[in-house]
């Protein structure tokens, strides 16, 4: 099916732009495509995973606004190359080999070109062929232009222009629920009681998943304000917050 | 009367095609082995064909060249069908345009496209021209676009007395509100509902 | 070959004022008296005498109507002539976008892109520019996004009387269905079914 190759050279970024041979060549798929067949891979054995990194490789001498183009693409192999990867359990049967998308779609578009290849024979032929060249100027137009408009037709327009209006997008905005203020407020009220302290002491009673979140939030916050001191003894120990003199002379005294 | 010579087939294909007239050097050109004299006798077999077989279309010399142009016995035909090929009927885009703008008036082009979801340059023009719309005055707005309104041409060829007459947008399937909002009054307050133009 | 009927006449004389083609009701209005039957057998009686004459012209059923064009085997006259313009060739991607609007109509932006793998917009825009795609509507989904169809002038261009003329999936090295339904899940990477290019 010569009709179907693609002639796609990426060469080096010599020319910061995407250099192709640009016959036929037209996006993505067509690059995919390419690189399916340069790894004269059988369609059934695709590695996922190589063409993912060569695809990569490829657009990673674009330009930014070409490389825009790519992007949907090139994310989407990540998450196949990502699939293929995991684990999966033996007794899984809702898995689907994520190659079988990637199938689909070059097939699909290989469907698609081989239309686009016909279509341009057919436009080819059909432009073999002229129209009338030269046309009569138009006659002068009646001095009063008919117009024909009713009410009718006016409300059925009406109609289709409310149908068109899209729905309002609504979105709904949640109140961020950590309580970072609150969480900086214990540890301040602690240090004003000692100098160190286990960071557990600032979580206060019972708490919940929130709680320990905007309590770590408030620790860096703190530890980047040079407030206080984070120490942590051995790798996933305990933290020990401790008061960070601000006056070297203070500490030592 | 024979068929047409390859010369004389030739010089019909250029013709039909050929926007302006031809000189006989251009015609010429079109074979090689052919000598203007050639050209001139193919010209007059096309004519004479034309002729004979009473075709509509006849060979004419015109401004230094050869035109082939339908015969003055059917100005009257051509004019007819030009005629009939000009839509007095307003088209589906341009009633849309139209009715946006009198239940919105006075409205920008802006705010057009957005209702319709289409650029409407082209249907604006051609209401104006055809005195259906006119410019109202301008928006306050960024770049104080222009705004449109309907004309009085409008009201009299739909039969009203006045754009009150319009039905109103109650008793249309769907009210038509400007900048309808949505938001659900019942939920939580602790959501904020935000509007999304 | 006799002479041409007063009707034949009345259309080639219209088919000569005319670059695009007519339809049957068109070209009905030239004549009160004429049937649609009268007209299509006028059509035939052209026709008929282009082909037995050897003209350089013919009557072709195009877009849903009927247009006077120069025969193919006279291209490179046409061309060499440079009386007429040839038609630009459409690029690759652009004839993947209409082949794919033409096959999938009506059809919005996002899955259009989704087959082709690459941004779409500015194609879309140069397509409905020149007049070969049109928005037909808008999808019922989110944000309720532009539907494309094609125009009768894409069926000009491709010289086809009505989309059913298109290649049929059939006729196709790939057959694949619309909306494929995802291969057996159970059957693990076993596409053997599949045939390559």
């Amino acid at each position: 099916m010569e009709t179907l190759q693609v002639a796609v050279e990426v060469e080096p970024a010599v020319d910061r732009a995407f250099v192709v041979d640009l016959d036929g060549f037209t996006g993505p798929l067509d690059l995919l495509l390419h690189l399916v067949r340069e790894e004269q891979i059988d369609i059934a054995n695709i590695q996922v995973s190589r063409i993912a990194d060569q695809f990569l490789r490829a657009i990673h001498s674009l330009g930014l606004n070409q490389a825009a183009d790519y992007l949907e693409m090139a994310g989407r192999l990540i998450r196949l190359k990502a699939q293929t990867l995991l684990p999966r359990r033996f007794d899984d049967d809702t898995w689907e080999d994520p190659r079988a998308e990637l199938v689909r779609r070059l097939l699909e578009y290989q469907q698609v070109k081989e239309i686009a290849v016909r279509l341009g024979r057919m436009a080819e032929r059909r432009a073999l062929r002229y129209a009338r060249g030269f046309l009569p100027p138009p006659a002068a137009a009646p001095p009063p232009l008919p117009i024909v408009l009713d009410l009718a037709d006016m409300l059925i327009a009406v109609e289709r222009v409310i149908s068109g209006i899209p729905d309002p997008v609504l979105h709904r905005v949640v109140a961020r629920p950590l309580d970072v203020e609150s969480a900086t407020a214990r540890i301040v009220l602690l240090l004003a009681d000692r100098d160190e302290f286990d960071w557990r002491e600032a979580l206060g009673n019972h708490p919940t998943l929130v709680d320990v979140l905007s309590t770590l939030l408030a620790i860096l916050e703190l530890a980047k304000r040079g407030s206080i001191r984070v120490l942590q003894d051995i790798p996933f120990g305990n933290l020990v917050i401790a008061r960070e003199f601000a006056d070297p002379a203070v500490a030592t005294a | 009367m024979s068929s047409l010579t390859p010369l004389s087939q030739l010089l019909e294909a250029v013709f039909f095609a050929a926007s302006r007239p031809l000189t006989v050097e251009e015609l010429g050109a079109l074979d090689p082995d052919a000598s203007g004299a050639d050209v001139r006798t193919a010209i007059d077999q096309l004519r004479e064909h034309y002729d004979f077989d009473g075709h509509a279309v006849e060979v004419v010399e015109l401004a230094g060249g050869w035109q082939v142009l339908t015969r003055a016995s059917f100005a009257a035909a051509v004019e007819r069908s030009q005629a009939a090929q000009r839509q007095p009927r307003l088209s589906a885009a341009t009633l849309e345009s139209l009715a946006t703008i009198a239940y919105r008036q006075p409205v920008g082009r802006a705010e057009i496209e957005e209702i319709r979801g289409v650029n409407s340059g082209g249907v604006l023009r051609t209401l104006q021209e055809r005195g259906l719309i006119e410019v109202v005055g301008r928006s306050e707005g960024l770049g104080r676009p222009l705004l449109y309104g309907t004309t009085p041409l409008f009201l009299e060829l739909l039969g009203l007395n006045d754009l009150a007459d319009l039905p109103r947008a109650e008793e249309l399937t769907i009210a038509l509100q400007p900048h309808q909002v949505a938001p659900d009054a019942t939920d939580d307050g602790a959501y904020a509902s935000v509007e999304e133009g």
